[in-house]
């Protein structure tokens, strides 16, 4: 039969254009790492790219969290403060109440998934948009962090490893010549589970209906407003990673970081193919928009670019960078 | 034919204090023959950008390195990276909590700020009510300035009641909102303080805006502040000499980096100006636009 | 008579699609000419060429017998090509009015719009299709059959000479049939050329001049419609002969009650509802457009709750507040409107296959059986011939009857047993119809309790084993399998204030 | 007829409705407003009013202009940083150049319209997203501004009246009692032309045409990319009267500023009960909830709450009153 045929043939090309489609997803940033080290030879040195990666490990964790929320056609604002909270609950955990450092690291993701599970309440229950209601958490945590640390940061000197978290590199002890740090190492392994709950799960594969039509999800007779408040709750806790990887980096909550980050975090998400209006979007292409982001940062700083003019050639690149990726997939069509 | 190369990563770059320092610190680099970079993240919140920064200007293995350190302990696993690799640090602004930088190029800004609480309880002859228009509640500086301020207000003017210290992140038109707030509040208020430049002129707006009359002390420099300081408009100001970190910070490392001595200390002082005083040549030296 | 349109070695491929094969069509002034073919056999694909929607990868058009091309849909009106599309495109927002003369908006000085004439012109076009609908509604608060005549009459102020209808009639009731075919042959005596979509083979005897037939993208064949009679079409659309059956009405009095509805009652539009429907019986609900009869099978499913009443299921009360409550008590619903209520387009074939029974194909740790839901969708595939490139194509890219057969996959999946159909056959050809409607007499054979809500009255006494008539959004009657359409008509009109005269 | 019957009814039913709707939505607005006043007998003061009003013209004016923007479903994130290279723009053009007033007020919203044209083109042509479209301006423009002025200030001493533009009080020359800053009533006279705009004029049709239904409205003939990119340009022009605004308000045109006050529009036009997917939204909505915005900061200060507890309790009465609004427009349903 006809239809036989070109089911078999689809197939086939379909396989064979995914392969190309996700190499050619890499394709602005392999442009951005060739220009810069042809540009400069401080640029492609394993210090330097680990500096880079480990840029990314932040913003990459808080990006991976937050895609999930914008796959269901939401959004959360309230990221860059939710870390900042979850570092300082964790902080006065383990400083203030010397608990041992699994508490604290418990602590600091249950803080982040309780807080997530109040966004996503307001969101499925409360019917809040969620801009709206990530803005107020936003807001309120920002507050809560200053409120709690009475705006002093909280230093982590008496908590034995807690820099390690981010900094040290338990790859580096197996290979000397490659230092991965921890915190690229976490922001992988976080990066791999997600995407696998996005790919294999129910949970995924409601997150990726909810964005794609709510309505008939529901009346499919699923709840969805469990499942949403579990994806925020899980998106919560992955901010409480977040939170713990930059005050173990910076050995210290500091209670006004945060604002901010969320943009660059959605940023990223965007930049990685993602798209705000819902129902689609992957993993890889959010590492991929964050190692963009963080790769542009860095390079161009070590071209020694003035920093006014580094904020516009950024600007510059995101744009043709999403606009290479935007005529590649129309072009695969 | 390689010129030496120093990178400064301060607290911000696009505040004219920053670039004040910038200016000073570009003199030096002309007059010694050193290649100076400078940077610094959007704000002061902004911890770990500044050590992604710090990261990147290691990587591109400097002579010496300038650092105005957001966090005192924060940059402390880099100075250290810097150590091993032979780079010598110079912190500028404020201080690490550390022994590794070789220079440290400063204004203690809580005296300085206990300087303007002096004055601001002189001409308000040393009762009545004040405020203080903050830049930011978690900065060092911000932090420093406030503090210094308050206490020496509390130690010096009992009478004197400070009914709010608000913080408007140095951004000229939410200092200016949150002026105008304080004075529908409080009618009866005698002085605010503005710590830094933005939150100066913002103070300053508010209050025209609102035809008060009120003593307004400022902090660092600029041409508004000049301007209402001449008209009378601002009581006066303290400045710091951020040209003279600058040009101080960048002759350190240059000295450091060919293996001479430097003091360990070096401050750069603050002042006092008014309309008596500000076109008095060691005070014009010290101000900028 | 003229020509107006000629159509020429049409070729379209689409990944993994074939869709058009070298297709040939030519349409006269004041001629209806239907277009028919099954599910995916290119008709929508073959008008959105001739409208500037898509580009054919080869072939030509001719329009009054000189070459043109059609880039835009700008470019087709202008060459005088308006067309109904099948899948509603309607601004949801915008009122009635301002969507049929959205490009075409009359204006005064500074762009400002005349929003009374605007109005004006709309109702003056309702008017001449003796339809009462007020210009200012907002089209998202309408229901599908409302859109849907929203559509007709912005094809309409086109005053074209050529008008494509994909599927016009497929939300409409009989009495509004008969007043768009008033309006087509008013349309043909102006010496418009229309080109007429429809699965609905009576329709094609009523209105259409020749027939053209299209099987797998392929021109079978055209054909004079007077002398052709319906089941050489459907030969030639399916390859093969249809047998009709009549409902055999089986003997339920010893069935066990599944459903039992007392009192329902939901504002203005539900009043006072009782009924009950048995293990293995299948109950008709007829009416005519708004009577109320998809609200009744959302208050039942818990889509919008009643606020009074009680709902039993096997003898036992249930509360159902939310769909997941009615579809744990054992009621499914499919949806009359399959793109916003039924389908998640952006998603492929398997995931919309099984999104109401995921749990099912999970391990504990959430994990889903891929490849075991991959074998289910292929099998419903292969069930309800979905014509699709495979289980993993996006719903979106599926022509309106396959999506259609896609949503009754689910529900079939979901096995559940109280099923509500509203509007099952919606866009579905003559064969896959057959199959879909022995597929239900199996259901109820098996034991199910089947609700089937329908605008076509034959599909109605077809199915049926009771039929229940509702009017205004009360339940006027309900008469026993095989009644005759005018006793269903006299309760579908029974209004409330003539019933209390 | 009973079709008829009903069809009067509803109509009757739907303008009475409109009529309590429209005082209802301002309700979160007025319960705040008596609250404060009630708390403290400083807040509910002529003057103190008019620092309100003043306070809200900038960020109104944003809001207003990226209310059509959102009504098309896009977004805007470059309103602050454009914003402020307007006012840049129009020092340029004032103090450097020597040109007389209205040359530089032209200056500015032309500059704002070109780079709305820009972004518009972005979007409509090379299909950029939105949100990265703007992001990238966004940036782009804040280093430029930074670039231009060389990170120095324009001060606008030279030219007379410039302050008088935002802080003057045309109308307080009339009426003594009631000085409303010009900058309010500038505020008013923009929200007024775009309220016309939108329900009045052929271009305000495609505004929520396109957010309604892009692919409808471009399969009904019309050039959408041409329309939308009027739209943006439209609204750069307006971002280009708020850049006149504050920088008449400071006297200086700061290069720095900018940045964050997209997301103070943005909220406001949420609050407002602007959908962010598009399709519906009001002039008057955008409005109040600029002022909602406002009174709860003016508010909170004048009560002298600590700053951290403003943001948190900011955050909470944010989520309490869109909770609210949401619960009348169910109940009117
Ligand atoms: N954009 C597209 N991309 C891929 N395949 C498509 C696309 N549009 C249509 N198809 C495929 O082309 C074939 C013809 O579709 P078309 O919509 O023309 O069918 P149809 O005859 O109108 O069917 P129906 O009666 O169900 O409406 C189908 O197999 C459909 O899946
Ligand atoms: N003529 C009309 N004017 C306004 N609203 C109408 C009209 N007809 C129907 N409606 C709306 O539709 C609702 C009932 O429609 P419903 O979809 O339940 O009817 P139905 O019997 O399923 O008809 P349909 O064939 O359209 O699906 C009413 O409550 C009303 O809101
Ligand atoms: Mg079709
Ligand atoms: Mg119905």
């Amino acid at each position: 039969m006809t239809l036989e045929d070109t089911t078999n043939m689809s197939e086939k090309q379909v396989r064979r254009g995914a392969a190309q489609q996700k190499l050619l997803a890499f394709a602005s940033l392999i442009v951005l790492v060739i220009g810069f080290s042809l540009a400069s030879p401080r640029f492609f040195q394993i210090d330097n790219i680990m500096s880079i990666l480990q840029a990314t490990s932040v913003n990459g964790v808080l990006a991976v969290g937050v895609t999930m929320i914008i796959i269901t056609g939401g959004i959360d604002l309230s990221i860059g403060t939710l870390m900042t909270f979850c570092a300082v609950m964790t902080g006065v955990v383990l400083t203030w109440m010397g608990a041992p450092l699994l508490v604290g690291v418990a602590t600091g993701m249950a803080t982040g998934a309780l807080c997530g599970l109040i966004s996503g309440t307001l969101v499925a229950k409360a019917k809040i948009p969620p801009f709206i209601a990530t803005l107020g958490m936003m807001l309120v945590l920002k507050g809560m962090s200053l409120i709690v640390t009475g705006t002093k940061p909280i230093y982590f000197n008496d908590t034995e490893g807690y820099t390690d978290i981010s900094t040290g590199s338990l790859v580096g002890m197996v290979i000397p010549q490659f230092p991965l740090p921890n915190g690229v190492l976490i922001l992988f392994v976080v990066a791999g589970i997600i995407a696998w709950v996005l790919g294999r799960t129910v949970l995924g594969r409601y997150t990726f209906a909810l964005g794609s039509n709510e309505e008939a999800v529901r009346l499919s007779g699923v709840n969805t407003d469990r499942w949403k408040m579990a994806i925020y709750a899980l998106a919560g806790a992955i901010c409480g990673i977040a939170g713990i990887l930059i005050s173990s980096r910076l050995n210290s909550a500091q209670p006004a970081l945060g604002l901010g980050y969320e943009l660059e975090a959605i940023a990223a998400v965007v930049i990685g193919g993602t798209s705000l209006s819902g129902g689609r979007g992957t993993i890889t292409g959010t590492l991929i928009g964050a190692l963009i982001m963080s790769v542009l940062t860095n390079g161009l700083r070590v071209l020694s670019v003035a920093p006014e003019w580094q904020t516009v050639v950024t600007g510059i690149i995101i744009i043709v960078a999403v606009y290479a990726d935007q005529l590649r997939r129309r072009s695969a069509n | 034919q390689d010129k030496l190369y120093i990178p400064l990563i301060s607290k911000g770059f696009q505040h004219q204090f920053w670039q004040a320092v910038k200016l000073g610190a570009d003199k030096a680099g002309a007059e010694l023959g050193v290649d100076v970079t400078f940077e610094g993240p959007d704000n002061e919140t902004q911890v770990d950008k500044q050590i992604d920064m710090l990261a990147a200007a290691l990587a591109k293995q400097p002579a010496a390195v300038g650092i105005a350190a957001l966090d005192s302990q924060a940059v402390i696993p880099l100075l250290k990276k810097a150590q091993e690799a032979k780079i010598p640090v110079i912190a500028f602004d404020s201080g690490v909590d550390s022994d590794i930088p070789v220079a440290t190029a400063s204004t203690d800004n809580m005296a300085a700020a206990a300087m303007a609480a002096d004055k601001m309880g002189e001409l308000i002859g040393g009762e009545g009510k004040i405020a203080v228009v903050a830049h930011s509640q978690t900065s060092l500086t911000g932090v420093h300035r406030r503090d210094g301020f308050v206490n020496e207000i509390k130690e010096k003017f009992p009478k004197i009641e400070i009914v709010t210290v608000e913080y408007g992140d140095g951004d000229h038109l939410k200092s200016t909102e949150i002026t105008k707030a304080i004075l529908a509040a409080n009618p009866d208020i005698k002085g605010i303080f503005g710590s830094n430049e933005g939150s100066a002129i913002g103070v300053l707006n508010g209050v025209r805006e609102m035809g008060a009359k009120v003593v307004v002390i400022g902090f660092d420099s600029g041409k508004a502040q000049k301007d209402a300081i001449r008209s009378g408009e601002m009581a006066g100001a303290i400045t710091q000499n951020p040209v003279g970190i600058g040009y101080e910070t960048v002759k350190a490392a240059v000295a450091v980096s060919k293996g001479e001595t430097v003091p360990k200390n070096v401050d750069t002082g603050f002042y006092w100006y008014d309309k008596s005083n500000i076109d008095a040549p060691e005070i014009a030296a010290v101000l900028y636009d | 008579m003229t020509e107006l349109v000629r159509m020429e070695g049409i070729d379209k491929r689409f990944p993994g699609v074939h869709a058009l094969k070298s297709v040939g069509f030519d349409l006269r002034a004041g001629e209806v000419h239907a277009l028919m073919g099954e599910n995916g056999a290119g008709k929508s694909t073959l008008m959105k060429i001739l409208s500037g929607v898509y580009h054919p990868d080869e072939g030509r058009i001719l329009v009054d017998r000189t070459e043109v091309a059609v880039p835009t849909p700008r470019a087709a009106q202008d060459l005088g090509i308006g067309i109904i599309h099948q899948e509603l495109a309607l601004m949801r927002d915008l009122t009635v009015a301002q969507n049929i003369w959205i490009g075409r908006e009359p204006r005064l000085s500074f762009g400002r719009l005349d929003e009374a004439k605007l109005n004006a012109d709309a109702a003056a076009i309702f008017d001449a299709m003796h339809i009462r609908m007020d210009p200012r509604a907002i089209v998202g608060g309408l229901t599908i059959a409302r859109q849907q005549m929203v559509e007709i009459a912005k094809a309409l102020s086109y005053r074209s000479r050529v008008l494509i209808m994909d599927e016009p009639t497929a939300a409409l009731n009989d009495a509004e049939i008969a007043e768009l075919f008033a309006i087509i042959r008013k349309l043909k005596a102006e010496g418009v050329g229309v080109i007429y979509i429809s699965h609905k083979m009576d329709e094609i005897k009523r209105i259409s001049d020749r027939v053209t037939v299209m099987r797998d993208g392929a021109y079978v064949g055209t054909v004079e419609a007077a002398d052709t009679p319906i089941s050489t079409i459907i030969s030639m659309m399916v390859g093969r002969e249809l047998s009709d059956e009549t409902a055999i009405i089986p003997d339920l009095s010893g069935a066990e009650t599944a459903l039992e509805v007392s009192h329902l009652s939901r504002g203005h539009e539900l009043k006072d509802i009782s009924f009950s429907l048995k293990k293995g019986e299948i109950l008709g609900f007829a009416g005519l457009m708004g009577a109320g009869r998809t609200e009744l099978a959302r208050a039942i499913f818990g889509a919008e709750p009643a606020d009074h009443g009680e709902i039993r299921v096997h003898g036992k009360a249930q509360q159902i507040r939310t769909p997941a409550d009615a579809v744990s008590a054992g009621i499914g619903y499919l949806s009359e409107d399959r793109k916003h209520y039924g389908l998640a387009l952006g998603m492929d074939v398997r995931a919309n296959i099984a999104m109401a029974s995921l749990p099912r194909y999970a391990d504990r740790f959430g994990r889903i059986d891929e490849p075991e839901l991959g074998r289910i969708a292929r099998r419903y595939i292969q069930t309800l011939s979905i014509r699709t490139p495979g289980d993993r194509q996006e719903l979106r890219l599926l022509s309106g009857g396959n999506q259609q057969k896609v949503v009754i996959a689910k529900w079939l999946l979901r096995d559940c047993d109280i099923l509500i159909f509203d509007e099952p056959t919606r866009g579905i050809d003559v064969g896959a119809k057959a199959e879909i409607y022995r597929l239900l007499n199996e259901l109820a054979a098996s034991g199910k309790a089947i609700i089937v809500i329908s605008s076509e009255l034959p599909e109605v006494l077809r199915l049926s084993h009771r039929i229940a008539v509702m009017c205004e959004g009360r339940l006027t009657g309900i008469l026993p399998g095989g009644a005759s359409q005018e006793e269903i008509m006299a309760l579908a009109t029974k209004r409330e204030g003539l019933a209390a005269e």
